[in-house]
C-alpha cells in the first residue's frame, strides 16, 4: 500500500469537489493542527492554541459559512447533493489530527442543519442568523444543547421515549417563545458558542411530536448562562459545560420549523451526529496506522522489523484491516445520508435509517476504540508516549463510543428494528 | 456500595492470613481517608495530595520499605510466602490510587531478586535497603529489555533487545546504554533497577543507585496516566559499579519478569475494586428512560454483571498467581520457565480484564465515566497505562510466543 | 506430547490429593486403552464402541454409582470435599470422550442434592442407589427450568419458566409437565431430576424413576454433539411419587445449577485436554511454507499459545471452583446467592475458553481439523452441546441476571 | 423490518437481473432444499437427497451452463458486467438452504472461470468443454483439484510461495501433458466431479510464474482416481476426497491458457473462491436470523418474549446488527470484482484486491462463525437440535473460515498488503 489513502472508498461514486477539499483541510491539519497538538491537552480550559486554529478553519477557510445558501453568504453545501460525502471527508481530515477539533467544528454545523440542509431549509430564520456566520471576519460557533441533568441519553431515544422526559420548556407569549431549562455537557458549550440549537418542550411530559419543539438561541440573549468547562480524559478542543436558560426570551420564529417537523427534523440530527461519529473514528485509526506504520517498520523484535514477524504482523494486519472495513462501512453510512432524497434512499428519519446509522456507527467506534488501544499495546512502553500521538487518540476515542446515547441505546435500537420489538 | 467490597469476591480466604487482613485494612483506612474522602481535592490539587497521601502510607503505615528484611531496617515482609500479603496490600492501595499502587509494585519487584527468601543478599540489601528505610519518598525505576532498532543487532533476552551492557574488569563493573526507556520513576529513581547483557551476551540484573555518576536524565514523559510517576529515558555513561551489585544468577532476570506481573496485576485489581464501588453506587441512583433505575434495566444490569466478571475473574487469577508465588513447591518455582510463562500470561489477562472492566464501566456511565470529577477514567487511563508498559515489542506477541517455547518447544520464534 | 499434560498446568495440586491422583491415573489408563488407541475403530462404529468403554469405566473402574454412600453400596465418595476428585475424573473421562463424561457428570450432579455430605439423605439414597449400583448402564436426566410460550405465565425460578408442576395430596405427590426438555439423557434416562414448582409456585426438586408410570418419552433428538448420550423430551403425567422423592429443602434448585456447573466445566476442560495433546502433536509433524514446522512459525506458535491459554485459565477456574465447593466455610456455601451466581459465571467462562481452545486449535489444523478422523471434531460438537445446554433462555443472559441480583441489588429483572 | 431482504444491498446498482434471479433460486430451495435438508447429515456417503437436487438446479434451472458462451450453449454468464453480483446472490440464497449445495455449486463454476470469464476466455477450449454441461441432461460438475497433501494451504499463498512447493507435475510429450500428482480435500471430489482443474509445475520447485500450469482433466481419463469421500463435521452435500494422477495424458490445449497467464488466473480464482465465501456465510447468517427471529418472538424468559428484554435484545441486536455489517461488505467485494475491468477497478490478480477481499471474507467468516454460536446459546437446549436447523449452520460455516488458507493466511495476506511486509 503506497498511503492511507488507499483504505477502501467507493471512487466511482465520490464527488470530484472531495479530492481537492480534502486536500485543502489536509494542508491546514499539517500547517495548524500537527505542529501544536501535543499542548492541547493542557489547554482544555484555555483553547490558547486550539482557538486560533479553529478560527483559521472557520474563518480564514470560511467552513462556518459552508452550509448556508449562496443567497445569504454562504457556499451553500446544504442543498448539495454530496453534503454527506464532503461533511465525513471534513471529519475524517481533521480528526486525523485531533478529533476534539472536528467535532467542535462539526457540532458547530451540526445544529445549524436543522434548518439550513435540503428539504428542511427554512429560509427566513437563515437569513436572519446568515450575518452571525457569514458577514463576520470572527469565529462563530454554536451548540446543540441537547442532554438534560436527569436522565443522559434519555433525549435520543426518540423511538421509544419521544421527548417525554424533557424538563426544557418553552412558552409562546405573543411572538416570543419564552424558554427556561437546564442542559448539560454538549459539545462547545463551556463558553464557547455563540448561538445554541436547543430541544425543549411545549407541554412538560407529553409524548405527542407536535409539542415538541427546536429553538434557535442566541448566547448573548438575556438569561443564557454558561458554566466553565469540565476536565476530561481527553477531547480538551472539545469544551463541555452547563448551560442555563432562565426566561430567556426569543422571537417566535426562532423555533425552526413547527409542530410535527421540529420532533421529525431532531431524529435525522441523530443521522448527521452518527456520520460525525464515524468520520472522527476513521480519522484518528487512519493517523495511529501512520504512526504504527512507521513504528513496526523501525523497531525491532528478535532483530527484526516488527512487520516481519509472522504473529506481531497477524495483530497489525487485522488492524489495518479493521480500519477498511471500518472505512467501507463509513462509506456506507455517507451513502445512506446523501441519498435520502433519492430513489433508493430512505428518510433520514426511518427506523431503517437511524437503526442501521446507529449500528454502523456502534461498530466503528468500538473498533476503534479496541484497535487505537491495540496499538498501544504493540508500541509497549513507547504507547503512553504523549510523543508518539497515539495515546491522544485512545482517549479521544473512548468518547465517540460513549456518546449520542451510548452503546447501549445503539444496540436497543438496532435489535427494535431487526427484530421489530415492542416494549423496548 | 452497600456491601464489604472484599466480600462479593470468591477465592480461598485461607490464602489471607490475619495478619494480611488487619494490615489490608489499615491500608484500607488509609486509602478511604487520604484520598477517597478528599476526591475532588484530590483530583485538583493532583501533584501536592498524591505526594502527601504517599507519605503517610509509607510512613505511617510502612509501606515503603515494607518487604526489606527487618535487619536491614525493614519490616520483614521478605518471605515467599508474603506473596499474598504484598498483592493484598496493592489492591488497598490502587483501589484508592494506582499511581501510588505502581511505585510500590516497581519497589517490591525489583526487591523480589535481592531481597526476598531464599534468595536474599544480605550484602546487598545492606547497601540498598537504608536508601528505603529512611523518612524521605524514594522511587525505583526498572528497565527491561524490549524494542531494538532495525538494522542493529542487539544481544536478545528471549527475543526481547537488551540495550544495556556491562562490562567486568577486577571488581568493578561498568553499565552503559543510551535512551533506555523505563517501566516507569525513571525522572526521580533513587534505585534503577537494568536487564543488561554481560560479555557473553548473558542477561543479567544490575541495581544501580540513583545518583552514581555517568547516569543522564532525559525529560520527563508526558503519558496517559499514573500522573504523578515521573518516568524519563536514561543513558548510562560508564557507570561504575561493585561488582555485587550485578546479579548473575541464573534466571533472575525471568523472576523480575514473574513478580512484575504478579504485582501490577494487584495494582490493576486495586483500581478495578475501586471502580466497582464507583459505578456500584452510580447504577443505584442514576435513573432512565424516565423511570427505572439504572441497574433495574436488564441490558445495564448485564453490563454491571460483565463489570463485576471481569473483575472477580482478575482478582481470582492473581490470589492464584500470588499463591503459587507463595508455594513454588505446589506450583513450581517463579524462575522456571512454565512460572516465568504462567506468569506474564495471566498478568496479561488480568490487565486485559481490568482494562474491559473499566471500559464497560465507562459504557455505562457515559460523560459521567470520562468527565475527571468521576473518578474513573484516571484508573482507566493508569490502567492502560500499565497495560501497555507490561506490553513487549508487539504486544501480546512475546509473552504468547514465550508460552508455544515453553509449552509446544516451539523453536526459532 | 511428549510432556505429561498435567504438568503443564499451573494449580495448587495439593488441591488433589494422592487417592484422587490415583483414581484420575487408572481412569486415564482406561482412557489410552479403550478410546484413544482405537480412535478410529471408535469412530466408526462409535455406538458399539462407546457402550463397551462405558461399560468397562462404569464397572471396572467404577464411575458409576462413584459417589453413591458406601452403606448404599456405592464408593462413597460423597463428601464436598470430594469435589475436586469428581472434577478430575471427569476430565481424565472426557480427554477421551466428552459424551462419557457428560453421562457421569449428569448423574454426579443430580447425586449431589441427595447423597452428599452435609445433605445426605438416607432414605433417598437406599431407595434409588441399587438402580446405579447394579452392573447394568443407567443414566440420569435433568430438566431444568427454561424457556416459556408467549401467552403463557408460567411460575418462575430467576426469570426461568418452571413448566413442571407438583401436586401433593396426603403422602403421594403428583408430576406432571408436557414437552420437557432435558439437558441430556431424557431417552433412556433411569432417573429423571425434575425442577418443579409446588402449590405457592416455589421451586422444589422431584426425584423420578425412569419406569415410573405416567412417563412418556418423545422421539430421539437429533443434535449436535454427545452422539451417545440420547436425548428426548418428556411428558409427565400425572406421575405418581413418594413424598420424598420431593425434595423441598431451600435452595436445593439453586445447588443443581451450582453443581452441574462445575461438573461439565471438567468435561469441557477434559475435552481439551485431548484437543492438546492432538494439536501439540499435529503442530509438531505437520510442515508450512515448503519448509518449516507449524510449531516454530511465530504466528501458528502464536495460536498455539492461545489454545494453551484457554484451556489453562479454563482448568484453573475449575479447580478454583471445586476448591469453593470443598471448603465451603472459606468459600460460601453451594447453595448461598453467591456461589449460585458465581458458579453459572465461571462455568460459562469455562465453557466460552473451552470452545475458543478447539475453535483456535481447528483454525490451526483446518481441514484435518473438520474432518472425523482427526477427532477434533467430535469434541468441538460435544463442547458446543454443553455449552449451549447450560445457556438459560437468550443465552448468557439469565447468568448475567443472576450476577447483577447477587452484586448490584438489582430488581425487578 | 418486514423481511430479511432489508440487510442492507446498494440498490442503486444491482443489476435488474438479480431480481428475478434470486426469485427463481428461493424457490429452488423453498421446494428442493427446505423439506430435505435434515437428512443431509447422513446422506454424506451416498447423496440420495442431495444429488437430485443438485440435479434440478444445475440441469432443470440450466446453471451449469452458465458461465459457458451463448455461442456454445451456455447463458454467456462469464461476459456479464455483474457476473461477481449474480454469483454472489446464487451463493448467498443457496446457502439459506444449505451451504454445502451452495459451495458444491459454486466450486464446479469456480475452476471454469478461469477460461470463461472476460477477460480470460478461451474459446477453443470453451468449445471443447461446452457439450459436457450444455448439451446434456446430466448433472455434469467440476472440481478444483489445488490442495496437496503437504503443506495444506501453501498452494493458495501465491504471494509468498509463487507455486514452488507444488508437488503435481506436467510434463509436454509432443501435443500431450502428461500429469502426475496427488491432490488432496478439494470440493467435489471424493466421486462426484467429471471434470477436474488441475493447479501443476512444469518445473517443480520453481518459482517462476512461467512454470505453473493450470489444467483440464476430464474424470472419465485414464489414469485418473477418486478415494471415497471424507466423513466431516458438517457441509455433507460437499464431497471431499483423494485424487490421483496417474500418468495422465490431456491433449495440450487443456492447458487453459499458458505460460505466466495461468498463474495470473489462478490468483484470481482465489477472489472468486473468496467471494463465494461470504456468500455461503451470509446465506446461513440470513436463515439463522429467520429461524432467531421466530425463536426470540415466540418464547420467553420471565414470561415476556426474549426480544423484549432489554439485554436478551442486546444480544440479538448484535448478532442481526453484524449481518447487516457482513452484508454491507459483501457487496463491497461484489464491488471490487465487477470493476475489475473498469474505471476505477483493480485486476483481480492484484495485491490490493486479493488483500482487501482476503481481509473481507476473513471478518465475514469469523463473525459468522460467532454469530451463529451465539444464537445457539440464546436458544439454550434447543440450540443444538437439529430440529432448530441453527446448529446444522454452525457446524457448516465453520469450514467456511477454514479453507482458502484459513486465518492465518488472511491475516498474512492483509499485513503484506497494508504494511508492505517484505518476508511474511
Amino acid at each position: 500500500m503506497k498511503s492511507f489513502d488507499e483504505f477502501s472508498r467507493p471512487l466511482d461514486r465520490i464527488s470530484p469537489m472531495e479530492k481537492p477539499f480534502r486536500a485543502v483541510i489536509r494542508n491546514w491539519v499539517e500547517e495548524e493542527v500537527m505542529p501544536y497538538r501535543r499542548e492541547y491537552d493542557e489547554d482544555w480550559k484555555e483553547h490558547r492554541f486550539i482557538e486560533p486554529a479553529m478560527e483559521k478553519l472557520c474563518v480564514g477557510l470560511g467552513i462556518q459559512k459552508c452550509l448556508f445558501p449562496k443567497a445569504f453568504g454562504g457556499w451553500g453545501l446544504g442543498e448539495s447533493d454530496s453534503l454527506a460525502a464532503l461533511t465525513y471527508a471534513l471529519c475524517e481530515e481533521m480528526a486525523r489530527g485531533d478529533s476534539a477539533l472536528s467535532l467542535a467544528n462539526l457540532a458547530s454545523l451540526w445544529s445549524l442543519t436543522t434548518f439550513l440542509v435540503k428539504p428542511n431549509i427554512n429560509r427566513r430564520l437563515a437569513k436572519e442568523i446568515a450575518p452571525m456566520f457569514c458577514d463576520t471576519d470572527k469565529l462563530c460557533i454554536c451548540c446543540q444543547a441537547m442532554t438534560e441533568p436527569q436522565g443522559g441519553a434519555d433525549i435520543e431515544n426518540m423511538g421509544l421515549l419521544k421527548g417525554r422526559t424533557l424538563r426544557t420548556t418553552a412558552r409562546l407569549e405573543g411572538d416570543v417563545w419564552v424558554i427556561n431549562g437546564h442542559k448539560l455537557w454538549p459539545t462547545n458549550s463551556g463558553g464557547t458558542a455563540n448561538l445554541f440549537g436547543v430541544p425543549c418542550t411545549t407541554n412538560p411530559g407529553s409524548s405527542d411530536p407536535d409539542d415538541f419543539a427546536y429553538m434557535m438561541v442566541p448566547a448573548h440573549f438575556k438569561g443564557v448562562t454558561q458554566s466553565e468547562p469540565y476536565h476530561k480524559a481527553g477531547m480538551a478542543a472539545d469544551k463541555n459545560g452547563e448551560i442555563w436558560f432562565d426566561n430567556v426570551r426569543v422571537p417566535s420564529w426562532y423555533r425552526i420549523h413547527g409542530p410535527g417537523k421540529d420532533a421529525d427534523v431532531f431524529k435525522q440530527l441523530i443521522s448527521f451526529g452518527l456520520l460525525g461519529s464515524v468520520g472522527f473514528a476513521m480519522g484518528a485509526m487512519i493517523n495511529v496506522y501512520e504512526i504504527l506504520y512507521d513504528f513496526v517498520s523501525g523497531n525491532t523484535y528478535a532483530n527484526k522489523p516488527l512487520k516481519e514477524n509472522d504473529a506481531i504482523a497477524g495483530v497489525i494486519g487485522r488492524i489495518a484491516g479493521d480500519i477498511d472495513i471500518s472505512r467501507i462501512l463509513s462509506y456506507e453510512l455517507v451513502r445512506m445520508i446523501d441519498s435520502r432524497e433519492k430513489p433508493f434512499g430512505n428518510p433520514l428519519s426511518s427506523e431503517e435509517t437511524i437503526a442501521k446509522a446507529r449500528n454502523i456507527k456502534d461498530f466503528v467506534s468500538d473498533r476503534t476504540v479496541e484497535n487505537i488501544g491495540k496499538a498501544m499495546d504493540v508500541m509497549g512502553v513507547y504507547g503512553s508516549d504523549r510523543i508518539m500521538d497515539v495515546e491522544k487518540h485512545y482517549r479521544d476515542v473512548k468518547m465517540i463510543q460513549l456518546w449520542l446515547g451510548g452503546k447501549q441505546l445503539c444496540q436497543a435500537e438496532a435489535a427494535r428494528y431487526f427484530f421489530n420489538c415492542e416494549t423496548l | 456500595m452497600k456491601k464489604d467490597i472484599n466480600q462479593l469476591f470468591v477465592y480461598p480466604k485461607s490464602w489471607v492470613s490475619t495478619e494480611t487482613k488487619e494490615i489490608a485494612a489499615s491500608v484500607r483506612q488509609w486509602a478511604n481517608k487520604e484520598v477517597i474522602a478528599k476526591r475532588i481535592d484530590y483530583q485538583e490539587d493532583y501533584k501536592k495530595l498524591f505526594s502527601e497521601a504517599r507519605k503517610k502510607l509509607a510512613f505511617d503505615i510502612g509501606c515503603q520499605g515494607l518487604m526489606l528484611p527487618e535487619d536491614s531496617g525493614g519490616f520483614g515482609f521478605n518471605r515467599l510466602t508474603d506473596a499474598p500479603l504484598l498483592i493484598s496490600i496493592l489492591k488497598e492501595i490502587s483501589r484508592a490510587d494506582a499511581g501510588i499502587g505502581f511505585v510500590h509494585a516497581l519497589e517490591y519487584t525489583v526487591f523480589s531478586i535481592f531481597a526476598i527468601e531464599p534468595v536474599m543478599n544480605p550484602e546487598l540489601c545492606g547497601k540498598l535497603a537504608p536508601l528505603f528505610c529512611s523518612k524521605t519518598l524514594k522511587t525505583v525505576s526498572l528497565i527491561l529489555p524490549g524494542f531494538g532498532k532495525k538494522g542493529i543487532d542487539d544481544p536478545l533476552f528471549e527475543g526481547r533487545s537488551v540495550r544495556a551492557r556491562i562490562q567486568t574488569a577486577d571488581e568493578k563493573c561498568m553499565l552503559s546504554g543510551r535512551d533506555l526507556r523505563p517501566i516507569g520513576c525513571g525522572a526521580d529513581a533513587a534505585l534503577f533497577c537494568v536487564i543488561c547483557s554481560d560479555a557473553n551476551e548473558q542477561p543479567c540484573v544490575a541495581l544501580v543507585p540513583g545518583d552514581s555518576a555517568g547516569i543522564t536524565r532525559h525529560e520527563t514523559i508526558r503519558k496517559t496516566g499514573l500522573d504523578g510517576c515521573d518516568n524519563a529515558d536514561i543513558d548510562f555513561e560508564n557507570v561504575q559499579l561493585p561488582k555485587e551489585n550485578v546479579i548473575t544468577r541464573n534466571r533472575a532476570a525471568y523472576e523480575l519478569y514473574a513478580w512484575l506481573n504478579l504485582l501490577l496485576a494487584g495494582v490493576s485489581v486495586g483500581a478495578c475494586m475501586g471502580i466497582l464501588e464507583i459505578v456500584s453506587a452510580w447504577s443505584g441512583k442514576r435513573i432512565i428512560k424516565g423511570k427505572n433505575l439504572l441497574k433495574d434495566n436488564p441490558l445495564c444490569a448485564a453490563v454491571l454483571a460483565d463489570v463485576y466478571e471481569e473483575i472477580a475473574i482478575a482478582w481470582l487469577l492473581t490470589h492464584n498467581l500470588a499463591n503459587s508465588f507463595a508455594n513454588p513447591g505446589e506450583w513450581g518455582n517463579s524462575s522456571s520457565p512454565l512460572i516465568f510463562s504462567v506468569s506474564q500470561m495471566l498478568g496479561r489477562r488480568v490487565q486485559e480484564s481490568a482494562i474491559r472492566a473499566i471500559n464497560r464501566t465507562m459504557e455505562l456511565m457515559a460523560s459521567e465515566g470520562y468527565a475527571t470529577e468521576g473518578g474513573v477514567e484516571k484508573m482507566w487511563r493508569d490502567v492502560k497505562t500499565i497495560q501497555s508498559c507490561l506490553c513487549g515489542p508487539g504486544g501480546e506477541v512475546p509473552t504468547k510466543l514465550d508460552v508455544a517455547k515453553c509449552i509446544f518447544d516451539s523453536q526459532t520464534i
